[in-house]
């Protein structure tokens, strides 16, 4: 990663022993108005607040660089036990957790909040347990009359917790790190209300929030770090401002007047007028930090619809892409680093480089034109566009970015913005979806697997919603080989032969990758021990101190 | 003779343009005397009067010559060199006006007690109970009941509201009262009560009044002196009864003569035959809300004759023009034409008929679209019935124009470009191109100078004859009725009380028709005086 | 006399002497700057393709090598990049060029606004005209109509009916259809309140009596009248429109891209403001001589319609009527704050007759 | 009056009610689909169809709307999942995107939206009256001209890029003032003040050329009026006559703009609460919107139009008490 070299925060020394002490402050964008349901919550990794609410079975890793993307144990004492083909796991609880309210965390509890997370009144968290658990497609939840405990889930004990899934899935421990994992007492679920004030697991319990505008954090006391080795929460407080405009979040930090010295964002990145002001303030700059989240922007082609059907097609596109214009209407290389690759270059171990239609820094015009002349467009095709105008990095200035360079070559995109409310309805809905669609892929979790399965395995195809697989891109041979790998449960094999994988995808041309996202964030002046995770490319708050 | 109380030396005023307004007036005045200042709309009198208490300071009108105050025969102040602290010290105490408009000349916003208190108050510095105390004597003087000083302006009638400006007045007992057009804008009988009250004063607080108005009759009841103006020039100047008994100037006499009275011969006319009804209404009632403005009228018009209708303001006249028209629809009762309900008229045939009845109404300057050229005024009737071309409309009109005493010219002009009685022609013009069987002229002549009212009223008598028209004349003054009308229907509260042969006007039967009479000042008195 | 010559004369009245307003308007030094400058703004807009030729540059064009990459896509060189070949400089991230975008986005913006306001004037005054001429019933209806779309969270609307509409119609012409379809009410209060005053006039009365239909009375006698207050209205909305696009383009719901509108320039300039201040200056000056410019013709143009200004009002005898409570104007659509309903309501204290109940 | 008022509710009932109607109507019509959005990333059709039902959007249009008014009057009771709680009147339902009830979130929301609204308006008042009096007093002179473009070039700003200005100015360049916080007068009405000031200005400068327009041409016009040359003739001194009485002539429009505008303020100031992070209406009914969370779109419309209607009302009670001659 480009950006590990800067991770780490340089303001004076730190020492994990007695970091304790002060408030944080929080300036976010998110306004949280969904409360904090670890049902509903949809995750990378735990995510910031949440990680300071709820422990999860595993978790990842808080450190700086590459070993940040490695999974832990957390409530579990190790990342799971898995049967001979990764289709059961078995986790054993720590002894002495204990909730905020002084009550033990049992087995059943996790159990528990898994279960409710299949309920229509909590949608919103990802798919992997309803597609991965043996009765997952049908179960409905633990809420109404008549309503049943989910069977492939065992609870033998108050400290143990088997999952029995219908396919092998190396990944597991990766899963076991999101906050549906996280336990939930029965007593104390209160359903739609719950993401108000859910019971706490982890360091911080809420004494204060109003959604959409502030959230107070304190210790939770029933909390130790004997029993928690990934957390150090330093902090006594932690006070998050919510809903702030990123404008003025980035401004506050950058002039660290007052109580703003103790603060930091948990998502909004450097926008380009404020890198520009960095770049010209060294001493900003000693507050900035790097890291990256593997997420890919690229262009996705519905393989079913015309001129896409075509390989050739969608080679031209590929040849006629114009990176650096891309990268400099993100706001420039501290912000977006180009990428010929599926699975980015900061996804380090599902990472294999290649280039098969080498369009250079800036595109190769006369190649497409060639190419789409081949194809039978000899006066050039004309394709719509769509892309979602609410996503800043996805949005408007990719997709003009995108036109211009087409245009030399021929290739007329007819813009089709669509707002955030539609953008994935439309798009993810085969019915409706788009020929070509400016989009981008994250990882839920370090891994290839992830990365790759919904976009390419055919078997993920949905026709009501929901779609990832944009290329509706079916082919029994590749679907075997992810199969495959899933029953590998040794990390480091499984993420080659992910990148393998992706290598072998490539010549196809089914997506033409754009770029990755680079992140740069400010803190202000009092903070310490701020470095960004290379699991999801920001903050640890659990181990950010003020003191 | 006493001392004067004001001096005025050749008192020059100019507006920007430059218009001389006022060219040079010298008069002076003494205590209990009445200064009268007559001459037509546009003469210089309000340039005078305004100037008299300096009320052109502060405008870009230029100001010249000498205002003089005097006290114990002492000239000791020149208004027009005074500094702006020393002329507020005498406006009011020494000087007050009392303005043509009473409508609008008290403020909208406060009670009509505080505006007299505050005016007191800001002169003697009185206690607020005193300042009362003043108010309620006053208003009490001027006829007033004292209990509606905490009324607003809008609560009172217009002649109300003068009493409570000359109350106002009163309260300062200044010397000097310049009236500008005390009457204007209020019927004959509270006219007369106006100027009985001022009279009064005058005997009674000694204060020297300069009395302004377009009506020689208004001013020639109440004025020692007068003076003549004419664009902006005193043309003659004297005694009352010498001026109005034997004037010297041509335009004196011009404008003595052009005065309508009620005792001069009526031309002789055969009298239309009573058994030819043109229009008739039996039981007309309009009500608005809960206003009666017409309760049960019945009225008939003979085809050929002129039909006066007199009454004071707001007795029912214009509705019941409009009325008669079909402007208005009436809330009960009918009006026939030609023994044809008019309500029966409907769509087409409304459309069709509807200009075999036209109107003039009292105000030229609202009767005229103003943003339209005459000569397409005076065609658009034509227009709108349709199968004429550009040319043809404008020969017609401009013929009609002719025959009014327009010229073609004026057919090419804005209506603000034209005077008054220029208007009144073109809207004279407007009503008949149609050639209508009946006009209803709503006070038609209310707004011009006498001497063009005595031209629009002659025109009006020779186009009756040539158009074989039939009119219903509306009008407050019963000298111009009489006229020209051949009967005299006389209105009060949405009544007619009687209808009399004109020549029989003098000889009423009714005595609200008496009292109606009674009021109109009388030249020939004065001049006797 | 000549027919030929003359027939101008008795020819439509009812436009009211335009020469006449031209050259009121043309007299007095503030309107004819402001006459000389919408003009010019006018002038750009249709000549946009030209100017930007001129220059030799499209609004479209990136330019990668004017931009510092390392430093969030800056533009290289003094005052945001600008240079012989880039008059005004270059757009950061980007590099297109401001001068032609600038030249281009004039037409959005005068023709969103234009259009707009247009658009309300024409809905206002038809409901206006059939409220005011209409009968009791005509009348509560529209009036109810009329205060339904008054108590409309106008700005809330036009977002939701931004989001509503497919984005393959045309967005300009969307703009100026919602900012129209949701600013009309108060002009349709303005001239409901101005016809009925008018219609009071005995000129009205006389075109009645010549058998004159209604429509034709609207058309000749009623709304000659109208055009003063009008224009003076139209003066003020129409930079409230133009400020009203910027405020949509602030949130993302203006013009689509690549196209540019002074508006989408300020909005996206406005983050740049510490680091490149030519950026945001350009479009916010260019906005505020645009509205200063109509602001002054506005004000010219109600001297212009009235010749009398200066003169003392002629008085008036007798009846009276209710003074009306003044027809409440509203902002554009779009401004979300109060701004502009004040300077509109101002409008309606043009003189005209203001009587009073006896 | 007492019949005046009637009618006024009577009026605003029907006007809200079709409002209600409209703004249904209108985001039925939107393409965005409230279950989507709540089902999230990887939702599936049959998730999709259980999220439908439980937020009841699988019913048609007009059926939802019912249980939109019914809910409204009578109330309504509403699963959370393991339990049900009821909802009384007036019940605006549940949040789909927060679950919170509708109106409360609008009766958190709404103080700020007063305390905006009404500081904003004593400023904008002040200055704008102020101004415009100023220009009053000398008409066509210099100050009158520049009075007159200062404020109009104020005027002529966008909101948001007034907004942005005054935090650089304030925030960024002077640091006399830390960036705007919300906090509640209740809480602690220094604080309140100071962290509102800002927003004030913003509102307020952007606003007062209206007033000054108002104003000024309200003075000149009274000035121009017979009883103003009544004073005169009486001695008034020129100053009195215009801050005493021409300003009365003024004052009746003033007041009526001014009650009108707060009411839109009250009903949500989108950009001023945008860039100063205030958590008023305005940004909940964008926020709102964009993700088709229609109980608060309705929600919010509905208060925002009684608002305004109200604001509209009180207008017409205060012209009327303002100026004796109009009566109700
Ligand atoms: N403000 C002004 N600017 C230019 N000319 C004016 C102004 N006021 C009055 N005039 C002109 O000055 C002349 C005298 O006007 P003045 O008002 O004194 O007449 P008047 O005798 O009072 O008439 P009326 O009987 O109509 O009141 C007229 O020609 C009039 O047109
Ligand atoms: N449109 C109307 N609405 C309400 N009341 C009216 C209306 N027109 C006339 N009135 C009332 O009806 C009565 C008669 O009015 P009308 O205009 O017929 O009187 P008039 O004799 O013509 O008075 P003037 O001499 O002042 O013209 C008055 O009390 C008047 O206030
Ligand atoms: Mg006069
Ligand atoms: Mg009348």
């Amino acid at each position: 990663g480009a950006g590990a070299g800067s991770s780490v925060s340089s303001s004076g020394a730190f020492s994990a022993a007695n970091c304790q002490g002060g408030t944080l402050r929080v300036l976010d964008s998110a306004k949280n108005d969904k409360g904090f349901d670890p049902a509903v919550l949809y995750t990378s990794g735990g995510g910031a607040i949440p990680r300071l609410l709820f422990r999860t079975l595993t978790t990842r890793q808080s450190v700086p660089g590459a070993n940040g993307t490695k999974v832990v144990p957390d409530l579990a004492t190790d990342t799971g036990t898995p049967s001979q083909n990764a289709t059961m796991w078995t986790y054993h609880l720590k002894s002495g957790l204990k909730f905020s309210d002084g009550t033990p965390i049992t087995s059943a509890d996790v159990k528990y909040g898994v279960e409710r997370s299949f309920s229509p009144q909590l949608a919103g968290g990802p798919p992997y347990l309803r597609d991965w658990l043996v009765g997952g497609a049908d179960y409905q939840g633990p809420y109404g009359t008549g309503a049943k405990d989910l069977a492939s889930i065992e609870t033998p004990d108050p400290s143990t917790i088997v999952f029995h899934l219908r396919k092998s899935e190396g990944d597991f421990p990766y899963l076991a790190a999101e906050t549906q994992f996280a336990p939930v007492p029965k007593a104390k679920d209160t359903g739609k209300d719950y993401n108000a004030d859910p019971v706490s697991s982890g360091p911080y319990t809420i004494a204060g929030f109003t959604k959409g505008r502030e959230l107070d954090l304190v210790r939770n006391t029933h909390w130790s770090r004997s029993t928690d080795q990934q957390r150090l929460a330093c902090p006594d407080r932690i006070d998050i401002s919510l809903g702030l405009s990123s404008a003025v979040i980035n401004q506050r930090l950058s002039a660290s007047v007052g109580q703003d010295a103790d603060a930091i964002t948990t998502d909004t990145s450097l926008d380009a007028p404020t890198l520009a002001k960095v770049s010209a303030d060294p001493a900003l700059k000693q507050r900035v930090v790097t890291g990256k989240f593997p997420q890919i922007f690229y262009l996705a082609f519905d393989l079913k619809k015309a001129p896409f059907d075509n390989q050739l097609v969608r080679e031209a596109l590929s040849y006629a892409v114009d990176r650096t214009a891309l990268v400099n209407a993100e706001g420039g290389t501290q912000l977006a680093v180009p990428s010929t690759t599926f699975t980015p270059e900061s996804l380090t171990a599902a990472h294999q480089d290649y280039d098969y239609f080498p369009a250079g820094a800036t595109g190769n015009p006369a190649k497409a034109k060639q190419l789409l002349a081949q194809a039978g467009h000899p006066n050039g095709i004309t394709v719509p566009l769509a892309y979602d105008t609410d996503d800043v990095n996805t949005g408007a200035p990719a997709a003009t970015a995108l036109q211009q360079a087409f245009a030399k070559a021929g290739i007329t995109l007819q813009l089709q913005p669509l707002s955030d409310a539609n953008f994935g309805s439309t798009v993810n809905t085969p019915a409706t979806q788009p020929a070509l669609t400016l989009t981008s892929w994250g990882a839920d979790w370090p891994s290839g697997g992830p990365f790759l399965t919904p976009i390419f395995d055919g078997r993920q195809i949905v026709s009501g919603g929901g779609n990832f697989n944009l290329a509706q891109y079916d082919d029994p041979a590749v679907n075997a080989q992810i199969d495959k790998i899933n029953q590998v449960t040794d990390y480091a094999v499984a993420q080659k032969q992910w990148a393998a994988l992706d290598a072998q995808l490539g010549k196809l041309a089914l997506t033409v990758p754009l770029y990755e996202e680079a992140t740069s964030v400010l803190y202000g002046s009092h903070v310490k021990n701020a470095y960004l995770d290379q699991w999801r490319g920001w903050y640890d708050i659990a181990s950010v101190s003020v003191k | 003779m006493t001392h004067p109380v004001l001096q005025v030396e050749d008192l020059r005023v100019t507006h920007p343009g430059p218009v001389t307004a006022l060219d040079g007036l010298s008069f002076e005045l003494a205590a209990g005397q009445v200064l009268g200042l007559v001459g037509e709309s546009g003469s210089g009198k309000s340039a005078a009067a305004l100037a008299l208490l300096g009320l052109h300071r502060g405008t870009r009108t230029r100001v010249e010559g000498g205002v003089l105050l005097h006290r114990d025969d002492r000239p000791v102040l020149d208004l027009n060199r005074a500094s702006d602290a020393e002329l507020r010290t005498v406006r009011g105490p020494e000087l007050a006006m009392v303005f043509q408009e009473p409508l609008t000349s008290l403020d909208p916003y406060r009670r009509v007690g505080a505006q007299i208190a505050t005016a007191y108050r800001l002169h003697t510095g009185a206690s607020r109970a005193d300042a009362k105390r003043r108010t309620a004597e006053v208003l009490d003087r001027v006829g007033i009941d004292p209990g509606r000083a905490r009324d607003y302006r809008h609560q009172f009638s217009g002649g109300m509201r003068q009493r409570v400006l000359i109350a106002m007045a009163l309260a300062l007992r200044p010397r000097v009262l310049v009236a500008d057009e005390p009457t204007t804008a209020l019927d004959v009988t509270v006219q007369a009560q106006i100027l009985r009250l001022l009279d009064e004063l005058r005997e009674e607080t000694g204060m020297a009044l300069v009395l302004v108005s377009h009506d020689v009759g208004v001013v020639g009841g109440l004025a020692d002196e007068v003076v003549v103006l004419r664009g902006g020039r005193a043309v003659e100047r004297g005694a009352t009864a010498r001026l109005l008994g034997r004037p010297e100037h041509p335009y004196t006499k011009a404008l003595l003569h052009a005065v309508p009275r009620l005792d001069a011969p009526l031309p002789e006319r055969a009298a239309p035959p009573a058994d030819d009804v043109l229009v008739e209404t039996a039981g007309l009632r309009v009500d608005f809300g809960s206003v009666r403005a017409l309760g049960g009228v019945d009225l008939t018009v003979r085809r050929g004759e002129t039909l006066g209708v007199v009454g004071e303001s707001g007795s029912g006249k214009s509705t019941l023009g409009r009325a008669l028209v079909r402007l208005q629809d009436p809330t009960s009762g009918t009006v026939r034409f030609e023994g044809l309900d008019l309500a029966s008229w409907r769509g087409r045939e409304l459309r069709r008929r509807r200009h075999e009845l036209q109107m003039v109404f009292q105000d030229p300057t609202s009767s005229l679209n103003p943003r339209r050229l005459i000569g397409a005024s005076v065609a658009e009737p034509l227009r709108v019935q349709g199968g004429r071309d550009e040319a043809e409309l404008r020969a017609e009109a401009v013929g009609l124009l002719e025959r009014v005493g327009l010229t073609a010219a004026h057919a090419d002009r804005y209506p603000h470009q034209l005077s008054g009685g220029q208007r009144q022609r073109a809207a004279i013009a407007r009503a008949l191109i149609l050639r209508p069987k009946l006009v209803v002229c709503d006070e038609p002549v209310s707004a011009l100078d006498v001497t063009t009212q005595a031209q629009v009223v002659s025109l009006l008598r020779e186009l009756r004859e040539e158009f074989e028209l039939t009119l219903v004349f509306i009008a407050h003054d019963l000298a111009v009725v009489r006229s020209v009308s051949d009967r005299v229907a006389v209105m009060r509260k949405g009544e007619i009380v009687e209808t009399l042969a004109a020549a029989d006007l003098t000889r009423p039967q009714h005595e609200y028709t008496r009292a109606l009479l009674d009021a109109v000042p009388r030249l020939d008195a004065v001049a006797a005086r | 006399m000549d027919s030929q010559t003359t027939s101008a004369g008795t020819g439509i009245g009812a436009g009211g002497g335009a020469a006449g307003v031209w050259s009121r308007l043309w007299a007095r030094r503030g309107g004819r700057a402001a006459v000389i400058t919408v003009g010019l703004l006018v002038l750009v807009a249709l000549t946009a393709p030209w100017l930007a030729a001129l220059e030799g540059q499209n609004p479209n064009s990136f330019h990668d090598t004017l931009l510092n990459s390392a430093t969030g896509g800056s533009p290289n060189g003094a005052f945001g990049g600008i240079s012989a070949q880039h008059w005004l400089g270059v757009e950061p991230t980007t590099g297109r060029d401001l001068f032609a975008r600038l030249v281009y986005g004039s037409r959005v913006s005068l023709g969103v606004a234009v259009g707009a306001t247009l658009g309300q004037l024409l809905l206002g005054l038809l409901v206006g005209l059939a409220a005011g001429l209409g009968g009791r019933w005509a009348d509560a209806l529209l009036s109810r109509v009329t205060d339904l779309a008054l108590a409309l969270p106008t700005f809330f609307f036009s977002i939701a009916l931004l989001a509503v509409v497919p984005q393959s119609f045309p967005r300009p012409l969307l703009l100026g259809l919602i900012l129209s379809g949701l600013g009309w009410a108060s002009i349709a209060r303005i001239v409901r309140a101005e016809t009925r005053v008018l219609r009071e006039r005995e000129y009205v009365a006389a075109a009645v009596l010549t058998g004159a239909g209604t429509w034709r009375i609207a058309r000749r006698e009623i709304l000659p009248g109208l055009v003063a207050p009008l224009a003076t209205y139209t003066a003020i909305v129409l930079p409230q429109n133009m400020v009203a696009e910027a405020g949509l383009s602030f949130l993302g719901l203006g013009v689509r891209p690549p196209t540019s509108s002074w508006g989408q320039m300020l909005s996206t300039a406005t983050t740049w403001f510490q680091v490149d201040p030519t950026y945001v200056l350009i479009p916010a000056l260019t906005l505020l001589v645009c509205v200063l410019a109509f602001a002054g013709l506005g004000e010219a143009l109600r001297v212009a319609f009235d010749p009398k200004a200066a003169a003392p009002a002629t008085r008036r005898r007798g009846r009276t009527i209710a003074v009306p409570p003044p027809a409440p104007a509203q902002p554009g659509p779009t401004t979300g704050e109060p701004a502009a309903r004040a300077a509109a309501a101002a409008v309606t204290t043009l003189p005209h007759e203001k009587g009073e109940a006896q | 009056m007492i019949r005046f008022l009637l009618r006024r509710l009577l009026g605003a009932a029907a006007v809200l009610l079709a409002l209600a109607a409209l703004t249904y109507l209108l985001f039925y019509a939107m393409p965005g689909d409230p279950a989507q959005l709540a089902c999230g990333k990887g939702c599936t059709a049959p998730q999709l169809a259980q999220v439908r039902h439980a937020l009841g959007t699988d019913q048609p249009v007009v059926r939802q709307f019912w249980t939109f008014l019914t809910t409204l009057v009578a109330g309504h009771s509403f699963s959370t999942g393991p339990s049900t709680v009821w909802c009384s009147a007036p019940c605006l339902g549940y949040s789909y995107q927060s679950d919170e009830a509708v109106t409360q979130m609008l009766l958190d929301r709404l103080p700020v939206d007063v305390s905006l609204a009404l500081g904003a308006a004593a400023l904008w008042l002040l200055l704008g009256v102020g101004t415009g009096l100023y220009a009053a007093l000398k008409p066509g002179r210099w100050r009158d001209r520049i009075t007159n473009t200062v404020i109009l070039t104020l005027g002529s700003t966008p909101v948001f890029v007034m907004a942005l200005l005054l935090l650089m100015g304030a925030c960024v360049w002077l640091q006399i003032l830390p960036f705007p916080n919300y906090v509640p007068i209740t809480e602690d009405p220094a604080q309140w003040a100071q962290n509102l000031l800002l927003p004030w200005l913003a509102i307020a400068l952007v606003s007062a050329a209206g007033y000054t327009r108002l104003t000024r041409a309200g003075v000149l016009e009274t000035l121009n009026q017979d009883h103003i040359r009544t004073l005169r003739a009486y001695g008034y001194p020129e100053r009195r006559i215009v801050l005493r009485h021409a300003v009365r002539g003024a004052l009746p429009t003033v007041v009526t703009v001014a009650a009108m505008d707060i009411g839109l303020v009250l009903a949500g100031a989108v950009f001023t609460e945008t860039m100063f992070g205030l958590p008023g209406l305005g940004k909940l009914a964008v926020e709102s919107a964009s993700t088709v969370d229609l109980p608060v779109v309705c929600g919010i419309t509905l208060l925002a139009g009684a608002l305004i209607v109200v604001a509209n009302t009180v207008a017409d009670l205060l012209h009327a008490a303002l100026d004796p001659r109009v009566r109700i």
